[in-house]
């Protein structure tokens, strides 16, 4: 089936998708922002930011008149920050669009996604400020608490399915309604997958890298307008990202652009309604976590795939 | 001081100006302020944020560091100890930043007038955008303060920034005179000014050769093979 | 910031690196710092640095009137600035041997209580946001905010009041007064179970906080640690009910004690405390529609007062601990030497440092909000 | 010990260390005013805190008696079990300006002892910090000395602003507003030496502020 | 011997180049000049590499000298081609980095270049040799002439890097023990069965013979099990296979510079290449099991010598991987990365099917360009600032920023993440993990990569960024000649990872060399069922997104100013020059709270429990042997009779 995709799309056809998916993803993750502050609101019984709060927020951000680069690392950092989930977008199928899935796969994704940590980290580096190496430091110990029941639920959803193709995936999941999503099919994994998903945003109880009262904000402790923007662009990035990868992997993905709306608003709002109800782990607890709960269910829901 | 005249900063093309005009709008629709309590007016700070007066409704939320902050608010006296600090908080965050003098204390020193360990007049250290007196302000007071900030900032009115870089000399003295000609924070706001062309008639003057004088420099780590 | 502290200089080798924690930093309560020293993520070395919020209000005080000062002493602690002035009433009448009418008494009294839940609904929410949990600080001083309401409509000011004169207070309780504050302490109440399934058990909050910053019942006595903090390491001590002051010998309170000594503990002490502080006001509210009398002894004119000479040193459990005045006059218009002992005086300085020192990083901010240290108190 | 015997033993406490004056509060009991020779305080806490369980220091207090060239130390001490609290008063020169740290016996003394020395300059010998804590970029005298005048620093360091909008002009003019005419405010010590009140202590450089604080005082109407 | 050179083939050219090229570094005692020299041989050698691998095919040796009665052969195949190409490849750029100006300085500082630079060539000759064997005594002698040349490289910086090759000479010779143990067993025996087979006598040691003899049962299944076993212990001695790793790493570390570069990149994996003959073309039906199961009647599966390896290969991945994430010494924290890498090689390799082994062997290339890279950028920062103690460094990107870029690619290269070709063989081996349904292991492989994820960032954070010591205040990049095999180095990991066709045509020839399955491969990764790579695509989506992140980043966003490090927030305070403001020690702290307690140096005790079992039993057969008391002695012998 590979090889009749790799001739079927036309080149300009990748092309247009290739912009347009980015743009879309960064749009809806906006949204997502928004969304995430509005439940924040709601919890914390208050109005919470209008509506364009978070176009507002980059755009100022983008538009500050003096910013301030600790050096070309720096710039190159926030540069891969963005670009690798730009990129990642397009390796993420959305209705009617498939971008380069078929190319990349998920395992490709699960690695593209480690870039704009990576570079996030080098930018930060960069700043010569301890906040924010102890930031980082937490934020890869933390990648590496989650991604391990991560690619638990990865290898499961990839050996279910046979493939690690993400286009495939959805398409299996499709076929015979709800009674064939990955939900349903291996609820361990899903459920394991929750878990996961809310140390990969980055929230309560999971939050020790940022922790203002006690690194002031870590990584982003020097960034100033486009660098703080362009982390603010990672962040609907990656809610995006997370949200969407979720519902591909157990929500049969969308048939349409509503339907795959509605369940990512979904998956989003579940992590942030904990969010809001919980103070952060250390880092040690927060490991521990990882490597316990998600890693048992997960492996217990691989074995259940069979 | 000398009076500056506002540029009018709707110039160049169609396209900068609808640009400009975009980034006024967002502008004055997200601020951020920075997360500092230099007094004891910041107790009424924590009612403006949370549920009961919510001041994300008017996009204005709290930040961690200067770098990421718009408005500082002097959120009442500063002790000269406080004033060295809010000095350089001031000069670490990125323009446009907007300072408003919260309590009757950043107006005339307030309740400690006699005081030698409070300084007098925030304005002859930093530009101020917006007094918000009392004693200290209510909830109400900060929000509809905000509210007229914003508004400022709307009609393009609030460009007080722009004179602490082109009166850059006018405060250095004034600085010079409390914490003594040794002062020296260490953002390089001459060099800054060059940069962002944003120097002006004051920007140089005695108290900069003053400082020119007995800076350590602190120039950027270029990268070189 | 003078330009010999950037010179170049290159550093001996070593494993550690600094950390300032404040004056601008949301892990420190108000404009204080503590400089630390880091290994790893182990703090080997923490030095407290006060003064930014030094205000000189022992000189200030020395230069203005007798009265005029009643006006100032709320702002040495601005979360809890009652007592303050309460306080420094009782330190003049008892140089100037007046004796207080009962009805001001229970009304002070009011005003403390109040003061204290006020200040309790604060620390909660600021302990909960230095560990990430931001809805109980939302929560937390909306509630309060209720509570500054009624300061607002009893005393005419939110947070400092100045409501009270040597001799007494300054005005009466509006009509229906009493009324609003049973349905706000209802309300407050009410909330508590919430704040419980929040914070107090959330098992996140218990996991951070159970073990930080152990004080133990010697160390506290040792360093001179007071209030809620020295409770929560066993000892049973009040001075409202240790040395009564006001009317607090006629009221039915307990006093709170936890054994465990680290910050769960002093959590769970302030937490019974604001019961404690309902159940008084409570009785306040019951008893005070039948005290009459005066409002507040006669005194002097108070622009020309000369306060007799001698001194005094009045003491009042604050929401932080043991606040006292030591008020000095020589007979003159003027006190002639008015020195502050703020309860964090103790506990934000010394205590801090050694609580601080072989901690975490992470738990510094969680321990000093859990000592409810007060910064100005400390400056003065 | 009980209370009765705390009595006792504080009335016998003259016979044992030399100087030792006790004034019982008439006002309120718990209080107990000592009065006792610098060289003999040391002595005292040792046999207050050992024997009289006043494990507590409550405060050191300094009081500058410029005139009679002297520090008044007050040592506040608060016993959990008597419920009492002792004020042991001594009295150290003003003018070498050095005592002895008592941090050996009382660990809260090195707050205090260190809050005394950067605001009365008064050197505590044995503590484990003189460093400045508050004032610790401060360069002139230590200002809570009566010799400071904070006023006439501020006259020297600071300048105010003016504050006379056009609508506070119109008030005035309209014979409103609460601008009380500066020589019936009784604000300022100058006013008040005016007025001829007991002006006991000269040696402060008298300076006119009051129409300062008339302005201040219209700054005022305008806030809350 | 005329006649000998005029049928000169290209392996035999290859050998005798290299044998030039020891005699020329040994002989040249113009120094300078023999750097030049020798580069430009080893240049030579890479062309007739290069010619042999367009060529194809087998070459084997003209050199056929018998040794007690069994005949030596030379015989170059696709996969020692393959060996022999990172083999030279590595030589040329670690002699080209030592030509310039560091072998000056090295010479200046009263060292022998000379030493350094014919020793470096005697290794790759008796790598080639060694490469070339086929024929089990072949193997054995060219294994220890290379141990040996290996040795006298690690031992020429002295000091502590003796006493580590020393180390590593115990474990080699140890290993070497074992393995002529196996090749006398299997000598002595076959020379018995060659009569009723019916093959040529001298020529019975040869590989394929030998696998013949295995095939026919001359030895039992525990027999030759065994003997896999010893061959197993004995070679994986050399490629630091876990619990045989603890030499490695210093000895790697401690060697010189460039030396470790070349040392680190190939030498080690000279074992995997001894492993993947014993494995595939000798024990082939062992290996995988089948033998196992027909022979001893019952589910072996579970325990085929394949699993055992792959979960030794696991654990070589994450122990080694979780140690250097706690090194203070850039150069021991990549040497023991180095270890934990020949994990995927043979996690791969064993894994057996298309995917895992071309990954496996794919992985051995990659891993010698970015470890090289990675060796070579910490040998010029050792260079200019004398340390590589990570807590001693920090903010050099202003200063070395070339050497800063070739870091930066490698350590991409080493975490395995995209666009670089760490991430092609990575994902081959865990698409073959996947395939076979191999959870732990695929789990195993990354959290190994997560490690080693977080200790590269150490590595690389605490070099060159944070804040800049005073003493580096002055410090230059390196010249040129050092700098040009780093970028020629990062060049090739870029272009590996973006055209992974290019390695993979020398991975599917040295695959089928040995019987293993080939995947289909294009120039841009590998199609395979179930989902394929195509890194051209890949990385072209990635770059395009860094370009379209730059554009938004530098012409939307506005004007950025650089500024003094000490302009830097300090939680409102004024940041002095006197603050220490650099995170560097004990980077992953809050990480070690949790695993500290569970580093128990379980393997250095365990190593230290058999040297001390030894030195006691030659501490008392010495007592016994030097102190003869005539009537214990006569009584052993009394009670020995009787028994």
């Amino acid at each position: 089936m590979d090889t009749q995709i790799f001739t079927e799309i036309s080149l300009s056809e990748i092309l247009v998708e290739l912009l347009l998916m980015p743009v879309i993803a960064f749009l809806v993750g906006l949204v997502m922002v928004l969304w995430m502050r509005k439940i924040g609101a709601r919890v914390q019984r208050r109005i919470g930011p209008p509506l364009f709060q978070p176009l507002y927020d980059v755009v100022k951000l983008f538009g500050k008149k003096t910013q301030v680069s600790h050096g070309v690392v720096h710039d190159i950092g926030i540069v891969m920050a963005m670009g690798g989930y730009i990129a990642a977008e397009t390796l993420l199928p959305v209705p009617g669009m498939n971008g380069i899935a078929v190319y990349g796969g998920i395992i490709t994704l699960t690695y593209l996604m480690m870039i704009p940590s990576l570079g996030l980290a080098l930018g930060v580096g960069q700043c010569a400020n301890p906040n924010g190496s102890i930031g980082i430091s937490r934020a890869l110990t933390a990648m590496l608490a989650y991604d391990i029941p991560f690619v638990i639920i990865v290898f499961g959803v990839a050996f279910h399915h046979e493939t690690t193709n993400l286009v495939e995936i959805i398409t299996q999941q499709q076929q015979a309604g709800i009674a064939s999503w990955g939900a349903v099919q291996n609820p361990l994994l899903a459920l394991a997958g929750l878990a996961t998903l809310q140390g990969m945003l980055g929230k309560q109880p999971f939050e020790i890298y940022i922790a203002p009262a006690e690194i002031a904000t870590g990584p982003m402790v020097e960034m100033s307008g486009k660098y703080l923007g362009g982390l603010f662009v990672m962040q609907a990035f990656q809610l995006y990202t997370a949200a969407v990868l979720y519902v591909s992997l157990f929500l049969g993905g969308g048939e349409s652009w509503f339907e795959l709306l509605a369940k990512s608003f979904v998956v989003v709002s579940i992590p942030m309604m904990i969010a809001f109800v919980f103070p952060r782990y250390r880092t040690e607890d927060l490991v521990r976590l990882f490597w316990k709960w998600p890693v048992m269910i997960g492996l217990l829901g691989v074995a259940f795939v069979g | 001081m000398k009076e500056i005249k506002v540029e009018n900063r709707r110039e160049g093309n169609i396209l900068s100006r609808v640009f400009d005009e975009l980034n006024e709008f967002c502008r004055a629709r997200s601020l951020f302020i920075l997360h500092y309590c230099t007094g004891c007016g910041a107790i009424e700070l924590p009612p403006v944020m949370t549920s009961r007066f919510d001041m994300e409704r008017l996009g204005v939320q709290p930040m961690v560091t200067p770098r990421q902050a718009d408005i500082l608010l002097i959120t009442g006296y500063v002790s000269i100890k406080t004033l060295k600090r809010v000095m350089l908080t001031y000069e670490q965050m990125g323009s446009p930043k907007y300072v408003i003098g919260i309590c009757s204390c950043t107006v005339n020193g307030g309740m400690y007038w006699q005081s030698y360990a409070t300084a007098k007049k925030l304005d002859e250290y930093m530009p101020v955008d917006l007094y918000i007196a009392g004693c200290m302000p209510r909830p109400e007071a900060i929000i509809s303060g905000l509210r007229s900030l914003i508004r400022n900032i709307e009609l393009g009115e609030s460009n007080n920034w722009k004179k602490y870089y082109e009166n850059y000399d006018y405060y250095l003295g004034n600085q010079q005179k409390l914490f003594g000609d040794e002062w020296q924070t260490p953002v390089d706001v001459i060099g800054e000014a060059e940069h962002y062309g944003l120097v002006g008639e004051g920007t140089y003057g005695e108290h900069t050769e003053i400082l020119q004088r007995v800076q350590q420099p602190l120039k950027p780590l270029e990268m070189r093979l | 910031m003078r330009a010999e502290n950037y010179q170049q200089q290159s550093h001996p080798p070593s494993n550690q690196f600094e950390l300032n924690f404040g004056p601008n930093h949301p892990g420190i309560e108000g404009n204080y710092a503590l400089q630390v020293e880091v290994e790893g993520d182990v703090i080997v070395k923490a030095r407290a640095d006060g003064g930014y919020l030094h205000r000189g209000f022992e000189k200030l005080m020395e230069q203005r009137l007798w009265i005029q000062n009643i006006s100032l002493v709320p702002r040495i602690c601005v979360p809890d600035p009652s007592p303050m002035e309460v306080c420094y009433s009782m330190a003049i009448e008892e140089i100037s041997g007046i004796e207080v009418p009962e009805r001001a008494q229970w009304i002070r009294v009011l005003q403390l209580e109040l003061s204290r839940i006020a200040a309790h609904l604060f620390t909660f929410g600021g302990h909960a946001a230095t560990t990430g949990m931001y809805t109980p600080m939302y929560w937390g001083v909306a509630d309060r905010d209720l509570i500054l309401d009624l300061f607002e409509e009893f005393t005419g000011g939110r947070i400092y009041s100045i409501y009270n004169l040597p001799g007494g207070v300054r005005r009466e309780l509006p009509d229906g007064f009493l009324d609003k504050v049973s349905e706000v302490i209802d309300y407050i109440e009410s909330r508590l179970p919430e704040y419980d399934n929040l914070f107090f058990r959330n098992a996140v909050f218990i996991k951070r906080a159970k073990g930080v910053g152990v004080l133990t019942q010697e160390k506290s006595l040792e360093m001179g640690v007071t209030g809620p903090n020295l409770r929560a390491t066993g000892l049973a001590f009040d001075l409202r009910r240790d040395d009564p002051y006001l009317v607090y010998d006629k009221l039915d309170f307990e006093v709170v004690v936890e054994e465990a000594g680290d910050a769960w503990a002093r959590t769970l002490v302030r937490r019974q405390e604001l019961l404690q502080s309902i159940r008084i006001v409570r009785q306040v509210v019951a008893a005070l529609p039948d005290i009459g009398g005066e409002l507040r002894a006669p005194i002097p004119n108070p622009l020309a007062w000369r306060v007799p000479a001698g001194e005094s040193y009045a003491r009042v459990e604050s929401s932080k601990g043991e606040l006292a005045y030591f008020v000095v006059s020589n007979g003159g218009e003027k006190p002639w030497r008015v020195h502050v002992r703020g309860p964090s005086a103790m506990h934000a300085v010394q205590v801090l440092e050694e609580l601080v020192t072989g901690g975490r990083v992470e738990d510094v901010a969680q321990t000093m909000f859990s000592l409810d240290a007060c910064p100005p108190e400390v400056d003065r | 010990m009980n209370l009765s015997q705390f009595e006792a033993w504080l009335a016998d406490i003259d016979h044992r260390i030399a100087g030792v004056e006790v004034t019982a509060s008439n006002l309120n009991k718990r209080r107990n005013r000592v009065d006792l020779p610098a060289d003999k305080l040391v002595l005292f806490l040792e046999a207050v805190k050992g024997e009289a369980s006043f494990v507590h220091l409550s405060a050191i207090s300094c009081v500058d008696w410029i005139d009679d060239g002297e520090f008044e130390l007050v040592y506040h001490l608060w016993s959990y079990e008597l419920n009492q609290l002792i004020s042991a008063h001594i009295r150290v020169s003003r003018d070498p300006g050095e005592y002895q740290s008592i941090y050996d016996l009382y660990r809260p003394a090195g707050f205090f002892e260190r809050d005394i020395h950067e605001m009365y300059g008064l050197y505590f010998h044995g503590a484990p910090d003189m460093e400045k804590f508050i004032l610790t970029e401060w360069n002139g005298i230590p200002p809570m000395r009566k010799e400071f005048d904070s006023e006439e620093f501020v006259e020297q360091n600071f300048s105010w602003q003016e504050y006379n909008p056009e609508w506070l002009k119109e008030l005035v003019a309209e014979g409103g507003g609460v601008v009380i005419p500066c020589e019936e405010q009784r604000f300022s010590r100058s006013v008040a030496t005016d007025h001829g009140i007991d002006q006991q202590h000269s040696n402060w450089s008298g300076c006119d502020v009051s129409s300062k604080l008339c302005r201040i005082d219209s700054k005022y109407r305008g806030g809350d | 011997m005329s006649e000998f050179l005029f049928e000169l083939n290209m392996l035999d050219s290859l050998l005798l180049l290299s044998a030039v090229t020891v005699a020329i570094a040994i002989l040249c005692r113009v120094e300078y000049i023999s750097g030049g020299v020798v580069t430009l041989l080893y240049l030579a050698q890479l062309v007739v590499v290069g010619m042999m691998i367009s060529a194809g095919g087998v070459f084997s040796s003209h050199l056929t000298p018998q040794l007690f009665g069994y005949e030596l052969g030379w015989l170059l195949d696709g996969l020692g081609l393959y060996f022999t190409l990172i083999t030279v490849g590595s030589a040329l750029l670690a002699t080209l980095y030592m030509a310039g100006e560091w072998g000056r300085r090295y010479r200046e500082q009263g060292k022998s270049f000379r030493a350094l630079q014919s020793l470096l060539a005697l290794n790759v000759f008796t790598m080639q040799l060694l490469l070339a064997s086929s024929d089990l005594l072949s193997l054995f002698i060219s294994w220890e002439l290379a141990s040996w040349a290996a040795f006298a490289l690690m031992a020429l910086s002295g000091g502590k890097g003796l006493k580590a090759a020393l180390h590593y000479m115990i474990y080699a010779f140890s290993g070497a023990m074992l393995v002529f143990a196996v090749v006398a067993w299997i000598a002595t025996t076959a020379v018995t069965a060659a009569y009723q087979l019916d093959i040529n006598g001298a020529g019975i040691l040869q590989f394929s013979s030998v696998a013949e003899l295995m095939q026919q049962g001359i030895f039992t299944i525990p027999e030759q099990l065994l003997m896999l076993t010893l061959l197993l212990i004995g070679f994986g001695i050399k490629m630091g296979l876990l619990p045989f790793h603890l030499w490695q790493a210093p000895a790697y570390a401690l060697s010189i510079g460039p030396a470790g570069a070349f040392l680190g990149a190939i030498s080690s994996r000279l074992g995997l290449f001894a492993i993947i003959v014993v494995l595939f073309k000798i024990f082939g039906s062992i290996t995988d099991g089948s033998i196992l199961q027909s022979s001893f009647g019952f589910e072996f599966a579970s325990v085929t010598p394949k699993t055992l390896l792959a979960w030794i290969a696991v654990a070589t991945i994450i122990f080694p991987t979780f140690v250097a994430m706690r090194q203070n010494d850039a150069r021991h924290l990549l040497a023991w990365h180095g270890i934990g890498q020949g994990g995927y090689m043979l996690l791969g390799l064993v894994m057996m099917d298309s995917l895992g082994s071309a990954g496996g062997l794919l992985h051995v290339f990659n891993h010698a360009t970015y470890q090289a890279a990675l060796f070579l950028a910490v040998t010029s920062v050792i260079y200019r600032t004398g340390t590589a103690d990570l807590n001693r460094l920090g903010g050099l990107v202003v200063r070395m920023p070339l050497s800063f870029m070739t870091l930066l690619i490698g350590i991409i290269g080493l975490a395995g993440l995209p666009p670089m070709n760490g991430f092609v063989s990575k994902w081959l081996v865990y698409r073959s993990l996947l395939d076979q349904g191999e959870l732990l292991l695929f789990v195993g492989a990354v959290i190994g990569t997560l490690g080693t994820i977080l200790s590269v960032y150490k590595l690389i954070h605490n070099m060159f960024l944070g804040s800049l010591r005073k003493e580096h205040e002055e410090v230059r990049e390196v010249s040129w000649s050092m700098l040009t095999p780093m970028l020629i180095l990062s060049a090739l990991i870029l272009l590996t990872g973006l055209f992974p066709g290019i390695p993979l045509q020398w991975v599917a020839q040295g695959l089928s060399a040995v019987g293993l399955p080939v995947a289909e491969f294009n120039l841009g990764g590998v199609m395979a069922d179930g989902g394929s790579l195509d890194m051209v695509i890949v990385s072209m989506v990635l770059f395009s997104g860094f370009g379209v992140a730059a554009l938004i980043f530098y012409f939307v966003g506005g004007k950025s100013k650089r500024v003094n490090p000490l302009d830097n927030y300090a939680g409102g305070h004024f940041l002095y020059a006197s603050n220490r403001y650099h995170y560097s020690n004990n980077f992953y702290a809050g990480l070690m709270h949790l695993i500290k307690p569970w580093y128990k140096n379980t393997f250095q005790r365990l190593e230290r429990v058999v040297v001390t079992l030894l030195e006691l039993t030659a501490e008392s057969l010495s007592r016994l042997y030097m102190r003869p008391h005539s009537n214990q002695l006569a009584l052993i012998i009394v009670v020995l009779l009787l028994w």
